[in-house]
């Protein structure tokens, strides 16, 4: 792999370029609102090179944390990019968020889902009690989990959308890892 | 000589005689006013007063009292809560805020609109649906109707207790209602406590369910005012 | 009005509430994706100065137009700011925003409510049908639509963030003519 280009000398022809697709970067990851792989962001910086197009994200990931901004530039694993709020800021400005945001209770579903899935769906319903249904079916809709086989024998998982929206690998291993680095727990979780 | 065996150690009395047949019987099963009531008049009909026979009947009748009470109060005992093993439920997971670009345009709000009016254009010709309101009821009207006259009911009656007390010293309620049906007499009654309770006749009685007195307040006219002194 | 102040010494104490204040302006203005007065950024900021608010925003404004970036602070007429895309961009990366505001029913209940406003619940019923109970509650959480009054003579209206988000005019009048024009019906709009 090449070592990340540092941005040329402004005053050239090629800065300009590197500047523009810079911005072009930015614009992607503002109004996609979710994380892009390196083949997305080549394209939109009119490059065939996912290299570059790597550099030009790790390059404004860094010009972000360098700031002080509101908003971070997370690289996830498997070299994915995202533009997000800083988790800190949540809390002042959440209500202001035009897409409806889910309340505590399904939330803690939702972390148990991830945490223990594979999962059979009454284990859920044994462990959260039975008002769950409304919260599966909520993060159903929003793509947040899945549910697989039938009746009794229903088993929930989360999906890519799940993993993409926390930053998680999508290695369901890994994904486990990554929840109890978290959570902080000790239990480590049942690998199934 | 072979002793009788008592009725009481024959069914159905011998379950309270023999304590280990209850174990297998449901206490709901024991019918113990039967029980006793019958085992009574069978002692009398036999002329077979036994003490110890009835002291062991009134002992059985209370255990199955407690037994049927037990099975009750079990009933109201909050369901066991299986001991589940005690597992990490992780925290909720915080979603990280991201604006996202909707990508709905005005073009697509204006074909939404277009498939709307056509939609209110049509409107008219459905059949308009009337609400479904359910038939009214007979007693409803009838007791608002009687809850709305009674001051006009009231008045009536009175006027008939003047004319039938006439040179009596008092009426009773019995010829009041006499030839009437119950709904009217039941009426007639509440038009009394009625105009009682405005002091404008009195009411008494001399024995518990005994007939009702009725006697004029003289003092009193109609409109409820006490009369101005002559 | 005071002259903007300039951000103090950020060695300061002060310098700290108003770089936390800057950043929490900014993570509204980025959450809300939409135009926000003056009286919500001051709450966020933890303020109840409304000037202090608009300098904040101002100073935010003028960070943003010094660096190379493709996002811009925009202060509308009405001392409103939003935190939008340069249109420049635009073209290039709109092509990534794949999830819609609405899907078609909520969407159709909207347009009906937009063209005949302020129109009463109940006529919106009888045209959409009972079923759109839903889409109200959907509009409204939404921040589209505005319910006015009580029980049967409930009326509805759309809001400034619908005028906004559609690029129509806040006048109700200018709206329903715009409306007009745009759809090119001969239909002409109740007006009540």
């Amino acid at each position: 792999m090449e070592v990340p280009q540092a941005p040329p000398d402004a005053s050239t022809k090629e800065a300009k370029l590197w500047q523009q697709r810079l911005a072009l970067t930015e614009a992607a990851l503002y109004v996609a609102g979710r994380p892009l792989d390196l083949k997305t962001l080549a394209s939109v910086a009119k490059t065939r090179s996912r290299n570059l197009a790597k550099q030009l994200a790790i390059a404004l990931k860094q010009e972000y944390d360098s700031r002080n901004t509101s908003l971070e530039i997370m690289q996830l694993q498997d070299s994915r990019f995202v533009l997000q709020l800083k988790p800190i800021y949540s809390q002042r400005v959440k209500r202001l968020a035009i897409r409806p945001l889910l309340t505590v209770g399904p939330l803690k579903t939702l972390s148990y889902i991830a945490y223990r899935q594979p999962v059979p769906q009454k284990q859920v319903l044994n462990v959260r009690g039975q008002h769950v249904y409304g919260h599966l079916k909520q993060l159903e809709e929003l793509g947040l989990i899945v549910r697989e086989g039938v009746g009794r024998t229903k088993t929930l998982r989360t999906t890519q959308f799940f993993a993409d929206y926390f930053g998680f690998t999508h290695d369901l291993r890994g994904m486990k890892r990554q929840l109890k680095k978290i959570f902080g727990s000790d239990q480590s979780p049942k690998e199934k | 000589m072979t002793m009788r065996k008592p009725f009481y150690l024959q069914p159905p009395w011998n379950v309270l005689f023999e304590l280990h047949k209850l174990e297998k019987v449901k206490p709901w099963k024991i019918n113990i006013s039967f029980l006793l009531i019958s085992f009574l008049e069978e002692m009398r009909k036999y002329g077979e007063v036994d003490f110890r026979a009835s002291g062991v009947a009134l002992d059985s009748s209370a255990f199955i009292y407690l037994m049927k009470s037990k099975l009750l109060l079990k009933l109201e005992e909050p369901p066991v809560i299986s001991k589940t093993k005690l597992e990490f439920i992780p925290p909720p997971l915080f979603l990280p805020l991201r604006y996202e670009l909707t990508s709905t345009t005005i073009e697509q709000l204006l074909v939404a609109l277009d498939s709307v009016l056509k939609g209110e254009k049509l409107l008219p010709l459905k059949p308009r649906l009337e609400p479904i309101l359910p038939p009214p009821t007979e007693i409803i009207p009838e007791i608002d109707r009687y809850l709305m006259e009674i001051e006009d009911m009231m008045e009536k009656l009175f006027q008939r207790i003047e004319l039938l007390i006439k040179g009596k010293p008092f009426l009773n309620f019995t010829s009041l209602i006499i030839k009437r049906k119950k709904l009217e007499a039941i009426r007639t009654f509440i038009l009394l406590l009625f105009l009682a309770q405005r002091q404008m006749i009195w009411l008494w009685q001399e024995e518990e369910l005994g007939e009702i007195y009725i006697s004029m307040n003289v003092e009193m006219p109609f409109d409820g005012s006490p009369a101005s002194p002559a």
